[in-house]
């Protein structure tokens, strides 16, 4: 039987996801031993013309991680769905936006003159700020064009498959390989995380569900049994999808929502505020939420109803 | 008590929003605090609830310029019984201080004002006194924190209140 | 399915819409949506000729769903629905709209832009009726029994009720007499006659008079009555017109059916302890009665207190053989179909009040230990004595309020302290015109029929009345006199009044059994802990939960006047809910889709009803369920939940959001678009009668109908966001006034959060505002209305 | 050791030697250390919360922020000092609002109300450090067959809610305290009542009136002496007594004695190290009924 075709590729992410490949340690021999990676930047020494070469639907799956956030994740996100028969957005950042996609709190004016302007650390005297084209003696170099928006992969190309999670669980990414190397392939749109919400996988015990006094973590005491909610504590398992095992509750760490929207969920962090709201004991309480899109929408800003932050 | 004065809202509001003041609205007048208090026994010059009814009617000028209110000895018997809960040492304390704002100082406070300006304390030490100490072997005083105290006292405008004699370092 | 075939007709109301609005433009717009089958014209709907139209077409077949713009709110659906299920229809694939008092009136100063809102109205009903799904009845069992808890008068008169109404009673009392505290009180104000008076029962062996002694009125011989004494409800099972009630009876070691009450037991009885009944200020015997005795005329042993077989000389000495030390506890579990609680209320213990020094000062007492002394059959005799001496009583003072209106213990009034204290002074006046009887109160409060001249009476008798709440008492040992302390307000004097005896109209709290109750049945209890009834104006004897009801005491103090028309009332809401058989509902109610439900536990502390209960899996986690008996429709859960697990049958999400977009498809008009989300209770009938009075507001704003503004979620607001819509304004009732007890204020919270996450967002919160609004506030939401455009046309366009 | 931060106030060290050296002198005896602390200033008892209640708060503040930078708990011997501090400290543990209006102005002085630490009175020390068990052990003479009037002093007591000391209609703790030297409380009518101290410079004919009821009810009862915690009580109704004289032209001849003047006595120390001479009304009965007669 002719090996199977993988590809990898890297958008906008923090690298966190090729990590998590490797994490599936000695999995990785079956996968060498049915396919062959013939794109992976990280790794392989592949030129984009190379891809451009291949030809259509040659690829049998490509793994896409990363958020769309210039030019080129753009243009790489719409050659790879070309070459390739199974698109897999491939972490938090293509699935939801992640904390990429926190960068749709500002646009590229402001992120241009945050970082290149006035962060403490910057040394710049003439204010030099990315172009995408700019004459030096040699010619003219170039750069891809950094969006006002950060887009989710699947706001850019068709997407067959999810695997969210910052970095993706590994038993989700086994479980993925596997099917897709045995060709046992869901249904189109499915997830490879559990089709529940996180709360499905916790153990921990839920108590009266009233909360009269918000919290942040440190606030409170090691206690490893009860719900955070119950604790005063904003805990985005009930609005997440599950399927990494709820790691960090039994860390004592409460979920921050990476695995993005529960199935059905048009606006993960709208789905929690408002669940969250519901058994607060007066409105007032909300004020004391410190942060809330870095509460609520921490991973799902991108892939929320509204998307990004109205600019004046 | 004087005369009938012409009644408005504006003086419990203002009571309302004095600290100590908080509590008067949830008067009812059941006279817990009249029976409770050591000096309305003994003298008819002070009575709590009348001086709480005269205020919720808005008599300002009755409540504020009648001796009255000075009368309170802050024995918090009546505020402990109270079945409704008026702070009624602490609305007298309120009382007090919108009484001083406008300059209304009996002349016991006008020295206690000054003392504490002066000497960081209410009574002062005494050279008798202080032989006296280290004749009965008492470990001498410590020094007192008068220029905190001025500070704090200029910082909330204490030192600015129409009080005679206050600003002078010496008297 | 077959796909949906939508006819719409419009009425335009004797000209009255047409006048505004360009109908034709308005039909031709309808004609040309897809899915409408069918579009006709009328002057009116919902009657006679326009409404056979309707029930024609769905008799044809022609379409299978229906859309009326009508404008007769409510009455104009209720007429519609019922022809078009005898027309062969499910009467839930009907949708009919306002267009006169939702648009036409409103917005009759510009009828262009009046025009364009109509479209998107009709739009948007025709899109939810596309989505619309039949929703059949369900017929739940019920049984025709009744569980009455506490059997004091509250209790009695509704077991009474009910049993007459051939309905199986169960009247279960914790104490092993009935009577509750009223028997104690010996006389009743305002009829001055015995506590141990009742409605005398319909049975044919007895004279039917007013009245009747409990012990002599066949109370315990009523067919359908069975009563048990000794005994408490330990748990509930099952649902509202099947309950499954266990219940505790605890041995009364004396055969009830043997017993011939000869007293020969209680003679021999060498145990001695304090009497409760008497207030404890006689003792009684390990077995004894209570009396005058009420029912049953059967001893019992206090099991605390009986040496048993160390002793058991009664046994001996009964020559009925009654006497059975061996009897165990018994659990008896009960059918019934409603249950009605009756615990009643009893008084406050006054010791914590120091300044009074009950318990202390044996000479300070409280109303019912006076009671008892006034009663023939008491501890006295009927004599007023001071205990500290056993010498009498002639200077009494009785003080007002005690633990009552006092924010440390009791911050609300008993309102019937006034009126014991009124009728304990006058029963020793009239005794005893020499004695001294002074009454030390706040306000005296007499509001009730006859009982002003109550009052009145007492002050024809010398009974002094002193405006002040003592402070203190202090007892004077030298002449054993207690000094009360209190100031004569009226007099602006300090009195020190000298009393041999001082009474202390102490509180009256609820029974203490109250929260263990309330937690079996699954009640709710109010700050003070009485029953709290499901709506004071309109539903006094009623409580969330279905099926189950309360009256008299157990819900606040009360005289036996007001406890009657409560107990009676409770009983006729008992019979009503299960006269038939059966209940039969419409399934307008939440379902859980259990494949994404996924163990949160949110959903269940929402409901105000407790409709969802959980059901555990294999795994140890819990899936939550919907009792479709118990549900009432609101969508609070809907609101909730935070993976989009629960749905109402009667609104779908998908339904909700398709009218979002159609509402908001179409402008039409220079104002900012608004989209109103209001629910079906005070909010739109607040939406309602500004319309029908003719109030102006722009037509910019789009009204969509929820069952409960609870039932909002965050994400509807940012799709109407999304959709077009400049500002959202939530619509719903009074926080107090919810019609869902608690959606209203859930709304509010999601409210607040949300435009803090609007903030966020960097759109400004003023474009999301909450109202909470009532019927009779047709003209604040015409305001409120024009308020938000001209607020939103100052913040200018919002460009996503 | 225990530690604690010693309060004196203004009064005592001013005026009343006898208070501060039998006090010192019996906590040394028992092993608990007092340490002076350098700045502190008046506590700001009622006169000053009369001319403006915020100001006192932060004065109050002030000084519980001395003990918090020398990590210690404060004693306090005066009454009113208790209150002044134990009521700062405990409203501004709870309210948020008013700690962050002290606060603000306090950061003027580089300083920071954190409520961390307790405010206690002199007794609660003896209750709750020394222990009962080890003060009864410790006392040499008993003050057996004396009747004392115990007389705490308002503030101690109330405002109880924000006190917390013992229950304000049914106090026990100072009654213990005493019994625990050997002597026996008497009770007597209208005990808990104010002795008028703080009419004194304002009404001083109402002051006296009050003082006057209490020591007759004292007297009244067959009190020996009437034992007091607060130097305006003491003063009140010692020098009072020396007023009611002139004024009244009655004579009662009731010893008014700090409780720690009890308790040294009690402890073996002798008294004439206890400045005792600062008495208006002489306590040699007292001393004679518990054979300690001065020479």
């Amino acid at each position: 039987m002719e090996k199977l075709k993988f590809a990898f590729y890297w958008a906008a992410s923090c690298g966190g996801c090729e990590i998590a490949v490797l994490d599936i340690n000695e999995k990785i021999l079956d996968v060498a031993a049915k396919a062959d990676i013939v794109f992976w930047p990280v790794a392989l020494d592949i030129k984009y013309k190379d891809v451009e070469a291949m030809p259509d639907k040659s690829v049998d799956a490509c793994f896409f991680n990363g958020a769309i956030r210039n030019e080129e994740n753009e243009r790489m996100a719409k050659l790879l769905r070309q070459k390739s028969k199974v698109m897999v957005a491939f972490g938090s950042c293509a699935c939801d936006g992640s904390v990429i996609g926190l960068g749709n709190l500002w646009n590229r004016e402001k992120i241009f003159e945050r970082v290149y302007l006035e962060t403490p650390s910057t040394n710049n005297p003439q204010d030099v700020t990315p172009q995408t084209r700019f004459k030096v003696t040699q010619g003219e170099l170039e750069l891809p064009e950094f969006y006002d928006t950060v887009k989710t992969l699947v706001q850019t190309v068709d997407v067959d498959y999810f695997i969210s999670g910052c970095p993706p669980p590994v038993p989700r990414i086994i479980e993925a390989l596997d099917n897709i190397l045995s060709g046992k392939l869901p249904h189109k749109g499915s997830s490879f995380l559990l089709n529940k919400a996180l709360c499905e996988e916790c153990p921990r015990e839920k108590k009266e569900r009233k909360i009269t006094q918000i919290k942040r973590v440190y606030e409170i005491e090691d206690d490893f049994k009860t719900c955070f909610l119950d604790q005063g504590v904003v805990c985005m398992g009930p609005a997440t999808r599950g399927g990494c095992g709820a790691q960090c509750l039994n860390a004592n760490i409460p979920c921050t929502g990476c695995g993005g929207p529960a199935p059905r969920v048009s606006d993960q962090g709208a789905a929690m505020a408002g669940a969250f709201a519901s058994i607060i004991a007066n409105p007032k309480l909300v004020r004391q939420i410190v942060d809330p899109v870095g509460t609520f929408y921490k991973y799902s800003l991108a892939n929320s109803i509204l998307q990004r932050r109205i600019m004046k | 008590m004087a005369a009938q004065e012409r009644t408005s809202s504006d003086f419990t509001v203002e009571i309302k929003q004095t600290l100590g003041g908080e509590s008067i609205t949830r008067c009812y007048q059941c006279g817990t605090c009249a029976s409770s208090c050591p000096v309305a026994k003994m003298t008819d010059r002070y009575n709590p609830r009348e001086v709480i009814r005269l205020a919720l009617l808005g008599q300002r000028e009755n409540v504020l310029g009648s001796d009255t209110i000075w009368l309170c000895a802050s024995c918090y018997q009546c505020q402990e019984r109270c079945p409704q809960e008026v702070e009624i040492a602490d609305v007298i304390y309120a009382l007090r201080n919108i009484a001083i704002r406008e300059g209304k100082v009996p002349k016991i406070y006008a020295e206690f004002a000054a003392t504490l300006t002066r000497d960081g304390r209410l009574v002062s030490m005494s050279k008798f006194l202080e032989k006296k100490r280290i004749e009965y072997g008492l470990p001498p005083l410590k020094p007192t924190g008068v220029e905190a105290i001025r500070k704090i006292l200029s910082a909330t405008g204490f030192d600015k209140l129409p009080i005679s004699g206050m600003k002078g370092e010496s008297t | 399915m077959e796909a949906a075939k939508v006819g719409v007709f419009i009425a335009d109301c004797g000209g009255q819409i047409s006048k505004v609005l360009d109908i034709e433009a308005i039909t031709n717009f309808v004609k040309n949506i897809d899915g409408v089958a069918f579009v006709a014209r009328n002057s009116e709907f919902w009657r006679g000729q326009g409404l056979q139209i309707i029930v024609e077409a769905v008799k044809n077949k022609k379409i299978n769903r229906v859309v009326v713009a009508e404008s007769i709110p409510k009455i104009s659906e209720l007429a519609i629905t019922k022809a078009v299920e005898e027309a062969g229809l499910n009467p839930y694939l009907v949708e009919v709209l306002d267009l006169k008092n939702h648009c036409a009136w409103p917005h009759r100063d510009a009828p262009l832009e009046a025009t364009e809102k109509a479209k998107a109205l009709l739009l948007a009903a025709i899109e939810k009726a596309k989505l619309l799904e039949p929703i059949e009845k369900a017929e739940f069992p019920a049984v025709k029994s009744v569980l009455v808890i506490g059997g004091g008068i509250a209790g009695m008169q509704a077991a009474e009720d009910l049993a007459e109404m051939d309905f199986q009673v169960y009247l279960v009392e914790r104490e092993p007499f009935l009577g509750g505290l009223a028997a104690m009180a010996g006389h009743f104000f305002p009829t001055d006659d015995c506590a141990v008076c009742i409605q005398s029962p319909d049975l044919k062996t007895i004279s039917r008079t007013s009245r009747k002694c409990v012990y002599r009125s066949g109370f315990s011989e009523i067919p359908n009555l069975n009563i048990l004494t000794n005994s408490r409800v330990v748990k509930l099972e099952g649902a509202p017109g099947n309950y499954k009630v266990t219940v505790e009876r605890k041995p009364r070691y004396v055969n009830e059916k043997k017993c011939v009450a000869c007293d020969l037991c209680a003679s021999v009885c060498p145990v001695e302890v304090p009497d409760e009944y008497n207030a404890k200020l006689k003792t009684r015997k390990a077995i004894y009665i209570n009396k005058p005795l009420i029912y049953p005329p059967v001893y019992v042993i206090d099991e605390e207190a009986c040496k048993f077989h160390d002793c058991a000389r009664c046994v001996e000495v009964c020559p009925a053989k009654a006497i059975e030390l061996d009897q165990k506890p018994e659990k008896v579990t009960l059918n019934v179909g409603s249950i009605i609680v009756a615990t009643g209320f009893k008084e406050y213990d006054p010791s914590v009040i120091k300044e009074y020094h009950y318990g202390e000062y044996p000479d300070v007492i409280t109303h019912l230990e006076l009671a008892r002394m006034l009663d023939a059959f008491g501890p006295t005799n009927g004599v007023i004595i001071k205990p500290s001496d056993k010498k009498p009583a002639k200077r009494i003072v009785f003080i007002q309020c005690v633990g009552s209106r006092d924010r440390r213990w009791n911050p609300y009034c008993s309102s019937i302290c006034c009126m014991i204290s009124l009728k304990h002074a006058i029963m020793i006046k009239s005794a005893y015109p020499d004695a001294d009887v002074t009454i030390c109160y706040i306000d005296m409060r007499t509001a009730g029929r006859g009982y002003e001249k109550y009052y009145e009476r007492a002050r024809e008798l010398g009974v002094k009345f002193v405006k002040g709440r003592p402070s203190e008492i202090v007892h004077d040992p030298s002449a054993n006199t207690l000094i009360v302390e209190v100031e004569d307000e009226l007099l602006r004097r300090l009195l020190e009044l000298e009393a041999d005896l001082v009474v202390l109209a102490t509180a009256m709290v609820p029974s203490e059994d109250s929260k263990e109750l309330a937690g079996i049945l699954g009640l709710e209890l109010d700050e003070d802990g009485f029953f709290k009834e499901y709506n004071a104006k309109l539903r006094p004897t009623e409580t969330k939960r279905r099926g189950i009801f309360i009256c008299g005491g157990a819900t606040f103090p009360k005289d036996v006047p007001t406890t009657s028309i409560h107990s009676h009332s409770a009983a006729l809401k008992a019979a009503k809910f299960l006269l038939h058989g059966r209940i039969v509902k419409d399934l307008k109610v939440a379902f859980v889709n259990e494949e994404y439900c996924s163990n949160c536990q949110i959903c269940p502390v929402t409901c105000p009803y407790g409709a969802i209960t959980l059901v555990p899996k294999e795994n140890g986690h819990f899936v939550a369920r919907v009792s479709a008996l118990i549900c009432e429709g609101c969508g609070i859960c809907v609101g909730t939940c935070p993976v989009g697990a629960i749905e109402l049958t009667h609104l779908r999400q998908n339904q909700i959001q398709t009218q979002i977009r159609a509402l908001l498809s179409i402008n039409g008009t220079s104002n900012p678009l608004i989209l109103a989300i209001s629910c079906s209770e005070c909010g739109h009938t607040a939406v309602d009668s500004s319309g029908m009075s003719m109030m102006r507001y722009p037509a910019n704003v789009r009204v969509l109908k929820v069952p409960c503004a609870g039932m909002v979620q965050v994400q509807h607001i940012l799709e109407a966001l999304k959709a077009g819509a400049q500002g959202v304004m939530i619509v719903g009732c009074k926080p107090d006034g919810c019609h869902y007890e608690v959606g209203s204020g859930k709304a509010q919270k999601k409210v607040e959060m949300a435009k803090m996450l609007l903030k966020a967002y960097g759109i400004e919160p003023e474009r999301l505002e909450m109202f909470h609004l009532i019927y009779v506030e047709g003209d604040r939401f015409a305001e409120a209305a024009r308020i938000m455009t001209e607020n939103l046309k100052k913040l200018g366009p919002l460009r996503l | 050791m225990t530690s604690y931060a010693l309060f004196l106030g203004c009064t005592i060290p001013a005026r009343q030697p006898h208070y501060e050296l039998s006090a010192r002198k019996a906590m040394a005896k028992l092993g608990v250390e007092l340490v002076d602390l350098e700045g502190v200033t008046c506590c700001a008892p009622p006169p000053v919360q009369s001319i403006d209640l915020e100001t006192s708060l932060i004065v109050a503040a002030y000084n519980i922020c001395l003990a918090e930078e020398a990590d210690l708990n404060i004693v306090t011997l005066c009454t009113g000092c208790f209150e002044s501090l134990a009521v700062a400290n405990n409203i501004l543990k709870e309210n948020v609002m008013l700690r962050t209006r002290v606060n603000g102005v306090l950061s003027c002085l580089g300083k920071e109300f954190k409520g961390k630490k307790e405010v206690r009175h002199y007794l609660q020390v003896l209750l709750n450090d020394v222990g009962l068990n080890y003060l009864r052990r410790s006392v040499v003479k008993p003050l057996k067959s004396l009747r004392v009037a115990a007389f705490s002093g308002c503030h101690l007591l109330r405002p109880s809610k924000l006190l917390r000391f013992d229950d304000p209609e049914r106090p026990r703790i100072f009654d213990t305290l005493i019994e625990a030297l050997g002597a026996e409380s008497v009770w007597y009518r209208n005990k808990l009542k104010c002795c008028g101290g703080l009419l004194r410079g304002y009404a001083d004919d109402v002051a006296l009136a009050i003082a006057r009821d209490k020591i007759v009810n004292a007297a009244h009862a067959g009190a020996d002496c009437i034992a007091t915690l607060c130097p305006f009580c003491f003063l009140t109704l010692d020098l009072g007594q020396v007023l009611i004289k002139s004024t009244y032209k009655e004579e009662y001849d009731m010893p008014i004695i700090h409780y720690t003047e009890l308790l040294s006595l009690s402890l073996g120390i002798d008294p004439k190290e206890l400045a005792l001479e600062f008495h208006k009304v002489k306590i040699d009965k007292v001393l004679d009924k518990i054979g300690l007669n001065l020479p």
